[in-house]
């Protein structure tokens, strides 16, 4: 178990406050998103398909149900001898423990789960951002490079740039600097958060930023500078493909939408890079004489009755005689009864929608969330 | 449910099937849209408890192997060996049909062994039967009758039976006839099951008893032996079917989109377990029609489906008509075709524009693999 | 998973002090016993033979190589769906979080878990027992006696009985007092700190306790106590056989010698009940020519050429020639160099004794400790 | 090492092994205490970095499929499917020895499609040799030469040559001849290890003639295409034996305490794995004298023991004398016992006081479940 090349430490931390109540009870990472999946197994999919078979989870919030559903890693092929997806909660000792006070805190808090595999690299990731990425690639890269630090990057809208850490490059790549959520962006090279460290050089970095106390503890905003000033090789690496932050309820909503359209630009149908799952044992889904679906996504287990349009139905969902499901995500074992019509929202596990009720408005703004 | 192993026997080869079972045992033919027939059977039994199963395979056991795994799906643990592949379906003697072979115990002897020790009572389940169906009452039945044998049968059983069906006379509960079906003096649509629980005793004097009698077929054993042993019968009230031959298989898919047997297979509490896999859900386009039909997970639907089994990962492109028809996995319909009576075995594909039209007596069957 | 008959809630807490720098690295459940065991395997083992496919592991101390050991409960053959192992560490909120205050506040803080599955039964259970019991039996008598409470007895040596908690029995065995270390016990009969709970009962319990700011938190002080005041159905289920708590060096080191002793107190090698472990795939161990053995447990993986007499080797562990081993323990990868001397000594993981080192001794009262 | 599938042959019946292979396929012969023939080619195969791998079984597969499981101990995966027990061993002329039989890969057409289309090369192991081999080195010599065929080879080799096994020359690390040890022109003593790296192509294009040549021996196509392929040879350094004998089987038992032997094998950076088990450690008793031998989990030794190998589970009484022996899983050797130059096959009993004794060159062999 010693000398792994690589090991990642998927940041699953947040409440994820900004996701309503589809959080109230599971973490961030847990929320379902796509029908079957839940946001977490596209970051474990993506370390499968990278060779990359030692994964911490850095959770902090409702643990339970996200510790339920990864178990030992066996969904995402992660069950390897002396490897596979440990949970990593605060740390409580006999002085009390703490919440996790920034990305580079939770991780520095896990030093000793690192220190036990001392791996050459250490990737950290997010756990609630949707896209297939080869790591393996970026590993390569940061070889070659020789590099300490790689940050992952990719073009983002002009407009969208003030929301993300802005790297500046020089020449053959390398960052120059880096702003935090700049208000006047330099360039529109945006950090998607996801890190190669040289492990020696993080585990300095980590416990320097600990002991200081003007430090946020946070990646973006504290380590990655700290590194630069110190005139560190640090590298960006160009992403180019689909890569979504959801961490608000509009950003999920548009990018469970984004499956559904015709350009396809997140094609759940590519045997590449198939994203893993803790699938369910359901039975295959039953259409009835009655019913009528487009443009949509439907999963085992469900009795559909009603009319389905461009929405996506997780496992085991009823949809009662003549209800309307429309521009909207229902999770796990909602229940939609006869007459009932739905638009423009999202609906959380085993909620029961009862007979002719109506709930949204597919011309409004505003996305209902039930849960 | 310790003190009680089941076993799933290896059926005689049914050459009706013939087509499905020429590259795979009969275990693993595909149904429903995601199950392998051995599922219904090992589901049966897992929900009634009992935690030590052994499966009798062929000598195509590739498939078998790769579907069951370690049983994990089946809430089966590796770890204290809740289920074991044996090999069997050798020493079958040329014309002869062998409705429960005894040497398939014979050629294990060593799972029985290591087994038997705490087992009082052993389930023999078929292969290829379709129900879900409450063991737990049968075992419970036969343990208050202090039974040595517990033969669960169909009455007015309405579906086709092939020759070597078993089928029985029944009178207060205990069986007082029994026969091949092939056989005229015993013109009877009570059939046999194809599960029964018998003591262990007995089925273990019956296996050493091979070795003088040559008797092979444990059926014909409990034949000669009606009166001699004390038989009880239990009758299967749901919904049940062998598949036995492409009408059989037919006419049972096309039964399970009928709401109330739907209900009753699989949205009771008895689950039925299958292996899963990493399917996208369903994806429907714009262009989609479907009605009264089964559609399982990695499947995508451009075209219009009615009455179908549509199964993991088939591609129906659009301007496709699918009407009455099973399309197995990994199919892929091509645009403008229109399909009606037929059973597409895995990884058929229909190039566009073409019409294959069976009838509901005889339905096409589309060979595994073929390009048409 | 929902009604489920009974679940196990197994308290591994303790830092174990007293099993002094055994625990330094190493939650006391996961200290190694007997070998190639770890204590916690005897009351995982047990949960599998007793039918009872859900424990909770409530610890806080390094949890992380317990962690790692218990993985998913495949190794106790709890591995079921919706069923299994689940490790339990205090939880830390937006507060911060706490150490567990006692037994009764460490179950009290998993409500929430428990009631996830909602049992009829909730057996509680603690991790440094070395034990085989079928639980299911005393299950049995509980459904059998209606009672609230069942409290697990043995009869003890008299000298034994006050460093116990003492049940006072009316008759049907019906407990009518509890004395938790009593001066001058009453009687022998001594409770082993299992308990199995009507879940109704002990909820309402816990909650009743943590509201309590007097209380201890802890079942022998305040839970049965307060219980028998209110007069509730507690039921003593007698246990015959052999059982030890192993929570100081002296006890741990005895039970391991018992393992040795001629009259088989306790028998590894009878099938009853056997006691599982997450097995290393090591290979049989090796004899060297010149080697003696006799009167030891040696594991898989071990190569011996020198002496071990009376004493117990884990997995991989070397003795070079002419080192002597005598009536002492040496734990996993525990490396002894040619001529050295051990003597009534524990050796913890990964140590290596340099050649002609000479440690411990026959004759002394102390047990040596080196970790 | 993606783009690599392993497969693990189905070796021809050995038929000096007899009373071992009778109720159980070769693959799964115990060897070394714990292990069974298998896992040395499965742990190389792991130890590589290949993650893909097929194991061809034979009509016995209940040991197999038993003794494999999903992989989990051998490091492969069961959701990535890495590993699969394929069906194979039928089809076999009668009289002939077919060696590596491609009729064994045309009935696993399924498997091969599903695992071929990212694999650039295929290696194939024999299922009953012994040794811990580089392999990734083998396959790195066999890019770097781009050969289409590259066989391991042991120089030298001085175990037994049974009729089947291949023997070749070699020069400039190329084989230049091939043939069966049988054949008288082809004395030699450099042997094909019963490994190789063989181009996938080659080999579809290969099993794709076998309709048209009905040459169905991969090693007689290769012989006869010696001049058209580019086949390399790599010797293997280390210790190798090959399990085709009783003699064979004793010696490479024997030569498994040598203390060198033991350490190249158990002791280095690659580790055999095998199917773990739920044993107690060894148990000595005050009465034990023991030297120079390999013992497993679960024994009791009560008794003196020299120059053996005691397997999982076996118990040694007391007063007994064993040296020179193998004892396989779950024996017991009664009291005062005296077994030298001897292999003792699972769960066999010897009652007290009995002297059992063979020669080196001739070691008694005692088959399973036997009580003497």
């Amino acid at each position: 178990m010693n000398n792994q090349k690589c090991i990642a430490m998927l940041l699953a931390g947040g409440q994820g406050s900004r996701l309503k109540n589809l959080t109230v009870n599971n973490a961030k990472p847990g929320v379902m998103f796509g029908g079957k999946y839940r946001i977490i197994d596209f970051s474990l999919s993506n370390c499968f398909h990278s060779d990359i078979f030692t994964v911490g989870v850095l959770t902090q919030y409702k643990p339970l149900l996200l510790n339920r559903y990864i178990g030992n890693g066996s969904s995402w092929a992660l069950d390897k001898i002396d490897q596979g997806v440990y949970i990593l909660p605060p740390y409580v000792d006999k002085q009390g423990g703490n919440w996790y006070f920034g990305t580079a805190d939770a991780v520095y808090q896990n030093l000793a789960f690192m220190d036990m595999y001392n791996p050459e690299y250490v990737l950290i990731l997010s756990g609630d951002h949707i896209y297939k990425m080869d790591y393996a690639k970026m590993l390569k890269y940061t070889i070659e490079k020789d590099a300490d630090l790689t940050v992952s990057v990719m073009e983002v809208e002009w407009e969208e740039a003030s929301r993300f850490g802005i790297t500046n490059l020089g020449e053959d790549m390398r960052i120059v600097t880096f702003d935090e959520k700049p208000e006047k962006p330099k360039n529109n090279m945006a950090s998607m958060g996801i890190y190669i460290f040289r492990w020696s050089i993080l585990r300095e970095a980590l416990i320097r930023d600990a002991n200081d106390e003007s430090s946020d503890h946070d990646f973006g905003k504290n380590i990655i500078p700290m590194l630069l000033n110190e005139n560190k090789s640090i590298f960006a690496y160009l992403f180019e493909g689909y890569w979504r932050d959801v961490g608000t309820i509009e950003s999920y909503y548009k990018a469970n939408m984004d499956l559904l359209s015709d350009s396809k630009e997140f094609d759940l149908s590519s045997k590449e890079m198939r994203i893993y799952s803790n699938n369910r044992n359901s039975q295959p889904h039953y259409i009835g004489e009655c019913a009528n679906i487009d443009n949509s996504l439907i999963c085992d287990g469900c009795l559909i009755e009603g009319h389905v349009t461009h929405s996506i139905l997780s496992y085991d969902v009823t949809v009662g005689k003549n209800a309307v499901i429309k521009d909207s995500i229902l999770f796990n074992k909602v229940v939609v009864e006869e007459g009932a019509v739905i638009e423009k929202a999202i609906i959380g596990e085993n909620i029961r929608i009862e007979k002719n009720k109506k709930i949204g408005n597919e011309n409004s703004e505003e996305i209902i969330v039930i849960a | 449910m310790k003190h009680l192993v089941g076993i799933i026997i290896n059926s005689p080869k049914q050459k009706d099937l013939e087509l499905m079972v020429r590259h795979r045992s009969i275990h693993t033919v595909p149904i429903g849209g995601k199950y392998r027939l051995i599922d219904f059977s090992l589901s049966n039994i897992v929900n009634s408890g009992i935690s030590k199963i052994g499966v009798i395979g062929s000598y195509m056991y590739r498939s078998l192997v790769d579907h069951l795994g370690s049983g994990e799906e089946w809430n089966l643990s590796s770890k204290s060996n809740d289920l074991a592949i044996l090999h069997g379906g050798k020493n079958i003697k040329i014309g002869e049909i062998t409705r429960i072979n005894l040497q398939d115990f014979i050629d294990n002897e060593a799972f029985f062994t290591k087994v038997s020790s705490s087992v009082e009572d052993v389930v023999l389940c078929g292969c290829n039967i379709i129900c879900n169906f409450d063991l737990k009452e049968a075992i419970k039945f036969h343990r208050e009758n202090q039974a040595d044998i517990t033969m669960v049968h169909k009455e007015d059983y309405t579906g086709e039976l092939s020759d070597n069906e078993a089928v029985m006379e029944v009178m207060d509960h205990k069986v007082t006839k029994l026969g091949y079906s092939a056989d005229r003096r015993a013109q009877s649509h009570n059939v046999y099951a194809d599960m029964m629980i018998i003591k262990k005793e007995l089925l273990q004097n019956i296996i050493e008893d091979v070795k003088t009698t040559g008797e092979i077929d444990l059926l014909d054993v409990i034949t000669n032996n009606l009166e001699n042993l004390n038989i009880f019968a239990y009758p299967i009230e749901g919904y049940f079917k062998i598949i036995n031959s492409r009408k059989s298989y037919f006419d049972c898919s096309m039964e399970l989109l009928h709401a109330e047997i739907q209900r009753e297979i699989f949205h009771g509490e008895r689950k039925i377990y299958t292996k899963t896999k990493d399917n996208h859900p369903a994806i429907y386009s714009v262009n989609s029609k479907i009605k009264n039909s089964l559609v399982a997970s990695g499947t995508i639907i451009n075209g219009s489906v009615e009455n179908a089994i549509i199964s993991r990962e088939a591609i129906i492109e659009e301007g496709v008509k699918i009407k009455n028809s099973v399309i197995m996995q990994n199919c892929v319909i091509e645009k403008d075709t229109i399909i009606v009576n037929a059973i597409l075995d895995k990884y058929v594909r229909v190039t566009s524009g073409k019409v294959l039209v069976g009838t509901e007596k005889e339905p096409l069957m589309i060979r595994k693999d073929s390009v048409i």
